[in-house]
């Protein structure tokens, strides 16, 4: 089978994936169908031949699980509040949503059909790549050479993630828990 | 070059802040301030040595398309000042608020993430490169937000982390489709490129992008988040954030977006002026109803946003010169506001303007600084938001859309209102108040002066001799949008 | 599962001991062999922190922390930050551009090849390995201290 | 172009979670569903027909490989959304210890 169909079979189920994650009541079973959504674009990555990125969303996936498991299931274990669900907004939502898709398709019907990028930039590090840096790992070339300085920012925003995740959560004492709110 | 210090002597200072700093926060002012005053005194010095210059620096060394690169011109070095500025006169105002809330150093390691945020924002000349520095303003920003740790300010970050999260992935994807229809990353290619295109393409975009940077800028259908974000925040925080954050992530993005890739597309200059229009009036009216100090500061942050964009709309250079001078005194005069807020606040322990009174006698310099920084925000003549506000007025007239002026005007007018009631019920109430829990330091003083005189001072830039050298490159920039991509490619 | 705190029972603490070690040695070689295989630092370092986790959840928090100290952990992480940065500013001292690649390149295929991008790989392993892990468990000790209140 | 589109109604399906539920936790899968497509539509950008990926193998002589700039992206993209997870997990938690409620609507102390 081509990669297209694959493609088509992975992203209709990561589609029905999202949706029943979005609408099932039980808090851990739309986490975990997220969870499975997540393996869907590990899988994506692998058909279009992303290796790197396969492994890493793979594991990345994994650890997200843990994090939202750890932090809403174990003890706070809930069902969905029957949420009197505003019909109103939802159609209206979906309205809106719906005139954007309808107005994308004659957009991307403008861009590259699929398999046949432009490839002018990529060109120099597919054919100087590994002359150039020395790495045979191109995307490892382009992440920690040519555009290193992303990256320098990417380790940044891990540590600012980390940084402000334990400013959120350090436990406060003394006097400002006599601080008045307004 | 000096290019690459604006990121590394912000991004070292944090680290070694979370190094060394300890249990205390000795270390950790030491550093920040350090770091501050070092880039207000290179952001000065490049400013004064540009001369209308375009400074290129290509990281690692690698050829354009191919690596990234940083670009200096006017509009880069004017923002730069702004954000150093603002950043070191809330660093010494932190120095006594953060210590009445708490001793932790944390506070400042996160600050100067947000300004290696801004700051990467500015100099980059590169798409993906502008997100990822993006993001670490953004994280930081929520991070600062939720610093108070009431509950309010949690579901105000929560609130503004679930915004910045939407507008982040908008972005993303108008990058990805600009890739693959350009297959380049650095905006002056990209610009090359764009005529080629399909403009309908370009429009889809353009929407995406508007949703994303406006966001983050919290024009009018786009601003939920902001009143509850700048007002739950600590005053040095609301500061940045109303003074330059929403400037350097929505409007400045904005602006190399639309400008010097996009090459000003009529279509949203039109839009840019309605929803400039609608910020302007709907945020001025909902500014005069809050009793609470920091929100009606807030809507009135949205209502002065208005302004920078329905003068970016005009387009001619009168417009622009106005948006732009707009925009560097509105930071000035809403930073000192904030402070102003946040020093009655610690004094009294409260920003519901109902309970105020006149404080002319227990805060003497807060007072006549915010009387100072009300005047310049409703535009009364010697200080600099008059000048920007006229100006942008009469680009309007010049322009030919005489119900836009009219509607300026009548902003104007609700701004002024706002701020009476402000000063009226906040400053100089009826009842006299003496007894105030805490005094407002020298740290905090000074940093309300220094602002203060700025207001008047900064009114000084119009003057002929300073406007050509520091004014009309950043016009110029902004106008002229072949300009940049040739620049930028060399050429 | 049952009490976090002490971790789990004697079969999973001693499989964990044996694994770890596999887990942590497959985690340096993804690092390592960046620039020649898929992985890399990202890749890697999750494995890394994976393993952490693995004893705090097999062992239970207090052992992990006498185990880990957890303050020196914090101070690799901003370590491993700065020492990025810092190679990048010895590329302005060096080769007089920021980030620039001033090792020599080896030749292809070797692991001691491609000049920084070795050095800089294992810097964004431990990093992430040590950010994700304290991320857990910064989330996990609310959680228990939490439970320990009510 | 199909794959694009149904790309394009996956983040679109996140966006409708992010208009309509009204759940803490919803609103973080709904953020994490628009990251996932927008990956995926970088990457789908990226792919050429019958190449290979992009890391070249010792001693083989390979054909055309596919885009490597958008990987490198994607890379960078999937950090920055899990930072931002953490977080919004961690203000998360904040919310239901100080409201006692998952539920977005019963947390307005603050309005506008």
């Amino acid at each position: 089978m081509p990669v297209e169909t694959w493609l088509t079979f992975i992203l209709g189920f990561m589609i029905l994936g999202s949706i029943i994650a979005l609408e099932i009541r039980d808090i851990l079973s739309s986490i975990v169908a997220i969870g499975v959504v997540g393996l869907g674009v590990s899988v994506a990555f692998l058909f279009l031949q992303a290796p790197d990125l396969a492994i890493v969303q793979f594991l990345f996936e994994i650890f997200a699980l843990i994090i939202l498991v750890r932090a809403f299931v174990k003890k706070d274990y809930h069902i969905e509040t029957p949420a009197r669900v505003n019909g109103f907004i939802v159609a209206i939502s979906l309205l809106v949503l719906i005139a954007v898709f309808v107005s994308s398709v004659s957009v991307f019907k403008l861009l590259p059909p699929f398999g046949q990028p432009l490839f002018e930039t990529s060109r120099h590090y597919v054919t100087h790549g590994t002359q150039e840096t020395g790495a045979v790992n191109l995307v490892t070339a382009i992440i920690l050479d040519y555009r290193a300085y992303d990256t320098l920012g990417e380790v940044t925003v891990l540590f600012t993630a980390i940084l402000g995740t334990i400013t959120i959560l350090r436990i406060r004492k003394g006097k400002d828990a006599g601080r008045k709110g307004t | 070059m000096i290019l690459p210090y604006y990121i590394t002597i912000p991004l070292l200072s944090a680290f070694l802040i979370s190094l060394i700093a300890g249990k205390k926060d000795k270390w950790a002012i030491l550093l920040s301030t350090t770091a501050g005053a070092s880039m207000l005194i290179l952001s000065i010095y490049s400013l004064i040595a540009q001369n209308g210059e375009t400074f290129i620096y290509k990281m690692g060394f690698w050829s354009l398309p191919v690596g990234i690169v940083l670009v200096q011109d006017g509009l880069a070095c004017l923002m730069l000042v702004l954000v150093s500025l603002i950043s070191f006169t809330s660093l010494i105002y932190s120095v006594q608020y953060i210590r009445h809330m708490d001793r932790n150093w944390k506070y400042y390691a996160l600050f100067m993430l947000l300004v290696t945020g801004m700051n990467g924002v500015i100099i980059t000349g590169d798409l993906f490169n502008l997100f990822v520095f993006m993001e670490i303003a953004l994280l930081s920003a929520f991070a600062l937000v939720a610093y108070g740790g009431q509950a309010e300010e949690y579901e105000a970050a929560f609130k503004y982390a679930v915004m910045g999260a939407l507008s982040s992935t908008l972005v993303l994807i108008g990058i990805a489709i600009l890739y693959s229809a350009t297959s380049t990353l650095t905006m002056a290619k990209m610009a090359e490129k764009v005529p080629t295109l399909d403009p309908r393409l370009i429009y889809w975009v353009g929407g995406l992008f508007l949703a994303g940077f406006g966001l983050k800028a919290a024009i009018m259908p786009f601003h939920a988040w902001l009143p509850d974000a700048h007002s739950s925040a600590p005053a040095p925080i609301s500061s940045m954030l109303s003074g330059v954050l929403i400037k350097v992530l929505g409007i400045y993005a904005m602006i190399r977006l639309y400008f010097n890739v996009f090459g000003a597309p009529h279509l949203y200059m039109n839009v840019f002026m309605v929803l400039g229009a609608i910020s302007i009036i709907l945020s001025g009216l909902l500014s005069i109803v809050q009793w609470d100090m920091k929100r009606l500061l807030a809507y009135s942050s949205i209502s002065q946003i208005g302004y920078i964009l329905v003068g970016l709309g005009i387009g001619t250079p009168l417009g622009i010169l106005g948006a732009v001078f707009h925009l560097f005194s509105h930071a000035i005069f809403k930073s000192l506001l904030f402070y102003n807020a946040g020093a009655v606040e610690m004094a009294l322990g409260t920003r519901d303007m109902r309970k105020m009174g006149s404080l002319v006698h227990a805060l003497p310099v807060t007072s006549a600084t915010s009387l100072v920084g009300g005047l310049a925000i409703s535009g009364i003549p010697p200080f600099n938001g008059f000048i920007s506000k006229l100006i942008i007025i009469i680009a309007l007239i010049k322009a030919g859309a005489p119900v836009y002026a009219i509607l300026a005007v009548i902003g104007s007018i609700l701004t002024l209102g706002a701020i009476m009631k402000m000063q009226r019920f906040g400053f100089r109430g009826e009842t006299e108040i003496s007894k105030i829990s805490e005094k407002i330091g020298w740290p905090m003083q000074t940093s309300m002066v220094l602002l203060a005189l700025l207001c008047l001072l900064t009114g000084l830039m119009m003057l002929p001799g300073i406007r050509e050298s520091i004014l009309d490159p950043v016009v110029k920039v902004i106008v002229d949008h072949h300009q940049y991509m040739q620049l930028v490619l060399g050429r | 599962m049952n009490n976090p705190k002490q971790g789990m029972t004697l079969i999973v603490k001693t499989v964990t001991r044996v694994t770890v070690w596999l887990i942590v040695l497959y985690g340096i070689y993804l690092i390592l062999h960046g620039h020649l295989t898929p992985g890399g630092g990202f890749g890697g370092g999750v494995i890394l922190a994976l393993a952490f986790l693995n004893i705090m959840l097999a062992y239970g928090r207090e052992t992990t922390q006498k185990w880990l100290n957890i303050k020196f952990l914090e101070d690799i992480e901003a370590v491993s930050a700065t020492l990025f940065l810092f190679m990048g500013l010895l590329g302005i001292a060096l080769g007089g551009h920021f980030l620039i690649n001033f090792l020599p390149k080896g030749s292809p295929h070797s692991l001691l090849s491609a000049g920084n991008i070795p050095i800089l790989n294992v810097l964004i392993g431990v990093k992430v390995a040590m950010s994700l892990f304290l991320v857990v468990w910064v989330l996990a000790g609310l959680h228990e201290e939490e439970g320990g209140q009510s | 172009m199909t794959l694009y589109l149904m790309c394009f109604a996956l983040f679109l399906v996140g966006v409708y979670g992010l208009l309509t539920k009204r759940d803490l936790i919803k609103l973080i899968l709904s953020i994490a569903i628009m990251g996932y497509s927008v990956n995926l539509l970088l990457i789908l950008f990226a792919y050429k027909k019958d190449a290979v990926f992009p890391i070249l193998l010792k001693g083989t002589v390979q054909g055309t490989m596919v885009d490597p700039l958008p990987q490198a992206l994607v890379l960078t993209s999937i950090v920055i959304e899990l930072g931002t997870t953490a977080l919004l997990v961690a203000l998360a938690i904040r919310l239901v210890q100080k409201f006692k409620t998952f539920d977005i609507t019963k947390i307005r102390r603050l309005f506008g």
